[in-house]
């Protein structure tokens, strides 16, 4: 049974780390400042819940697997809304130029 | 566990040099006050170093210095922003940053009128 | 070497290169920009060395309202930052060289040569605790054992609050501080303004009221709530107020105030400035964490906020 | 978390009967209450602060984010997290395919699209919804119309953002 969900952890984590380095090569290859937003908002949102994912097997109680939900979702929040507002002042910037 | 506090150590010793050097060769005031922030929280993580080495009665690091640093880290931001709250009064009055007493005294162009 | 000192080894380089990046990059933003992602990871620095505490202070306070602050201070810098010339010459440059490198050398050296048990307190505190019946050993030594530090770093931010203020123009004077915020009320920044301060305020008091038996206090508690509030302000929901509010300047006195009082009572009543009577340990340091909340929330949000700038009208 | 429109704050208490007012309050505190239980558990010693959390808390969410009336469903919520979570994992796997490819193929541009969701907090939720779809970051307003920055402007990101506003109406604001 633990074995079972160490297997989860790990590959989850794995994944979660995947997406994470696959969204810092996007934000490092990609041209300009609003492809980039996209390379750091969807592949770290998806890296962070997979990460979340395979934490939760781990956490000793109920709560604990709340309170991984919740940094998940506030993350999420605190990202998309924080990339509208970057994606806007970059629209401005480029419109103005 | 100790190798760690060695690490810490030596990097907080580094972080102290990095802000010193900041601190005298930056012309910006405001990177001073960020440098001296920087030189800060070396002294504070060499502060938690030695308290990581007085682990004892099954608390991880020393209260004391921990309960220090910790009214610290409020008194440096305070009086960062009593600095800043400063430098904008400066920009506010004379339309430059400099702490140079030789700099053109710019005719005060003081946007608030006093 | 283990897989953790492989890890600290990594954590030490990365905030050194965040360090030496606010040092060296040539626009003052980006060097605040540097400062924050410095001051987040120096908090995972604090939680390797079981100050988690600390941990949260650092991150809550330094990394996040302080760089709130000069994030804020480089962007109404901008426009003068042309002011290149009096960059210093290069032999001033080569000394403090040397110097910072001799200052970081010596300190390095006395990590180094320090003992493996360094004389400790922690046993003293932890045969004291009974007195005040809290479990978080920080908490005893900010709230009883160094009761006194704690009150005299509440009258200093007092005294910044008051510095701050006096930095005023005569118009303003008792005036709101800082520059009024215009943002959209139907923006994203409202929208987010308007959902995360109810969840935050829960969080922040959580934070402060587990703080007597785990890591968590008024400190970090009153810089979730200051954030807050701060968030509300920058979004136009909510504009500071005015200085001169008799209400405000009652918060900002209450901490201390409080502090004092029952410091005064315990000269008064027991033996000593700050003794707490053993049966009523735990209720006064809870009231006066309750006042110090309120009066540290207020006081970080209105020192990132600044000097009066509007007056009353 | 209950999220709600803010069309005119003087009209919105005014036409909002007091029990349904109440209602809605009582469902927030209910809501303040499960993250408190989260956050601390249950403890006797911890009800005076837990009090005093919730109703804070309570009182500046119905301050900043005015109730109002509109049926939901539980199954269309539902169906909507289900769609939510789908579109994580498909915007993940867009994004990690093209920055490893090393053609790197991306047509990036914009592209407008006309909703039907009032200003404010309405149009706000969509486009913190649709700014996780694959492709899509939202970039504000031109002409009343949502500007959307898109990675590939050759897929069909019109006929999803759609989608997307259909299940989010019928979950949320079905008046």
């Amino acid at each position: 049974m633990s074995l079972a969900r160490d297997m989860m952890t790990i590959a989850a984590v794995s994944a979660g780390a995947f997406f994470f380095l696959a969204g810092t090569v996007g934000l490092l290859r990609f041209p300009d400042t609003l492809t980039r937003l996209h390379a750091l908002t969807k592949a770290d949102n998806l890296g962070l819940g997979l990460v979340v994912l395979g934490l939760l097997p781990q956490a000793g109680s109920l709560r604990d697997g709340f309170k991984l939900i919740g940094i998940w979702l506030l993350t999420l929040l605190a990202g998309a809304t924080v990339s509208q507002l970057i994606a806007r002042t970059a629209r401005e910037g480029e419109t103005a130029k | 566990m100790t190798s760690g506090a060695t690490v810490f150590g030596l990097c907080a010793a580094v972080a102290v040099g990095l802000g010193l050097y900041g601190l005298i060769t930056n012309p910006q005031p405001l990177r001073k006050i960020i440098a001296f922030n920087v030189l800060g929280s070396g002294v504070f993580l060499l502060f938690g170093v030695v308290g990581r080495r007085g682990a004892a009665a099954g608390i991880g690091n020393d209260p004391v210095p921990q309960a220090l640093v910790i009214t610290g880290v409020v008194v440096a931001f305070a009086a960062t922003a009593l600095a800043i709250a400063l430098l904008l009064r400066l920009f506010q009055k004379t339309g430059t940053t400099t702490l140079c007493s030789d700099v053109r005294p710019s005719a005060c162009s003081d946007p608030s009128g006093d | 070497m283990s897989i953790a000192t492989v890890f600290e080894v990594v954590l030490a380089t990365v905030v050194l290169g965040f360090g030496f990046w606010t040092t060296a990059v040539r626009k003052t933003y980006s060097a605040a920009v540097g400062f924050v992602a410095y001051g987040l990871l120096v908090a995972l620095i604090w939680v390797r060395l079981d100050a988690v505490d600390v941990a949260l202070t650092e991150a809550a306070i330094s990394g996040g309202l302080g760089g709130v602050l000069l994030l804020g201070a480089a962007a109404r810098l901008r426009d003068s930052e042309t002011t290149a010339a009096e960059a210093p010459g290069n032999l001033t440059r080569a000394c403090a060289a040397v110097l910072s490198v001799l200052i970081a050398a010596a300190l390095a050296g006395a990590v180094w040569l320090l003992p493996e048990h360094a004389p400790t307190l922690a046993p003293r505190i932890v045969a004291n605790a009974w007195a005040t019946s809290l479990a978080n050993p920080v908490t005893n030594v900010l709230m009883a054992f160094r009761a006194m530090d704690t009150m005299l770093e509440k009258v200093v931010l007092l005294l910044a609050i008051i510095g701050v203020w006096s930095l005023a123009p005569d118009t303003a004077w008792g005036g709101r501080p800082g520059p009024c915020h215009r943002a959209d009320p139907n923006g994203v920044l409202a929208f987010l303004a308007r959902l995360l301060p109810p969840v935050g305020i829960v969080v922040g008091i959580y934070v402060f009221w587990t703080g007597a038996d785990h890591p968590g206090g008024a400190f970090q508690g009153g810089a979730i709530l200051a954030s807050m509030w701060l968030l509300a302000i920058m979004a136009g929901l909510a504009d500071t107020p005015a200085t001169s509010r008799r209400w405000l300047r009652c918060i900002l006195i209450a901490g201390p105030g409080l502090f004092l009082a029952v410091g005064l009572g315990g000269l008064w009543f027991g033996s000593a400035f700050l003794a707490y009577p053993a049966a009523y340990a735990k209720p006064l340091i809870l009231g006066i964490e309750v006042a110090m909340i309120l009066t540290i929330a207020a006081t970080l949000g209105l020192l990132l906020a600044g000097a009066p700038e509007r007056s009353v009208k | 978390m209950s999220m709600g429109g803010s069309s005119g704050r003087q009209n919105t208490f005014s036409g909002l009967a007091a029990g349904r007012w109440k209602a809605i309050a009582g469902w927030r505190a209910a809501c303040f209450i499960c993250l408190w239980l989260v956050l601390a558990g249950a403890a006797l010693a911890d009800i005076p602060a837990a009090a005093a959390a919730v109703a804070a808390a309570t009182w500046i969410s119905l301050r900043l984010l005015e109730p109002h009336t509109s049926r939901r469903s539980l199954s269309a919520i539902i169906r909507l997290v289900s769609l939510f979570l789908y579109h994580s994992v498909a915007a993940g796997v867009d994004v990690a395919r093209r920055a490893l490819d090393p053609r790197l193929p991306l047509r990036p541009g914009f592209v407008s699209y006309s909703t039907g969701l009032s200003r404010g907090t309405r149009r706000n939720v969509f486009t913190t919804l649709t700014s996780l779809l694959p492709g899509t970051v939202p970039t504000g307003e031109r002409n009343g119309q949502l500007l959307y920055h898109c990675l590939d402007v050759e897929q069909p990101v019109l006929a999803e953002l759609a989608a997307e506003e259909a299940a989010l109406v019928r979950a949320l604001y079905n008046d």
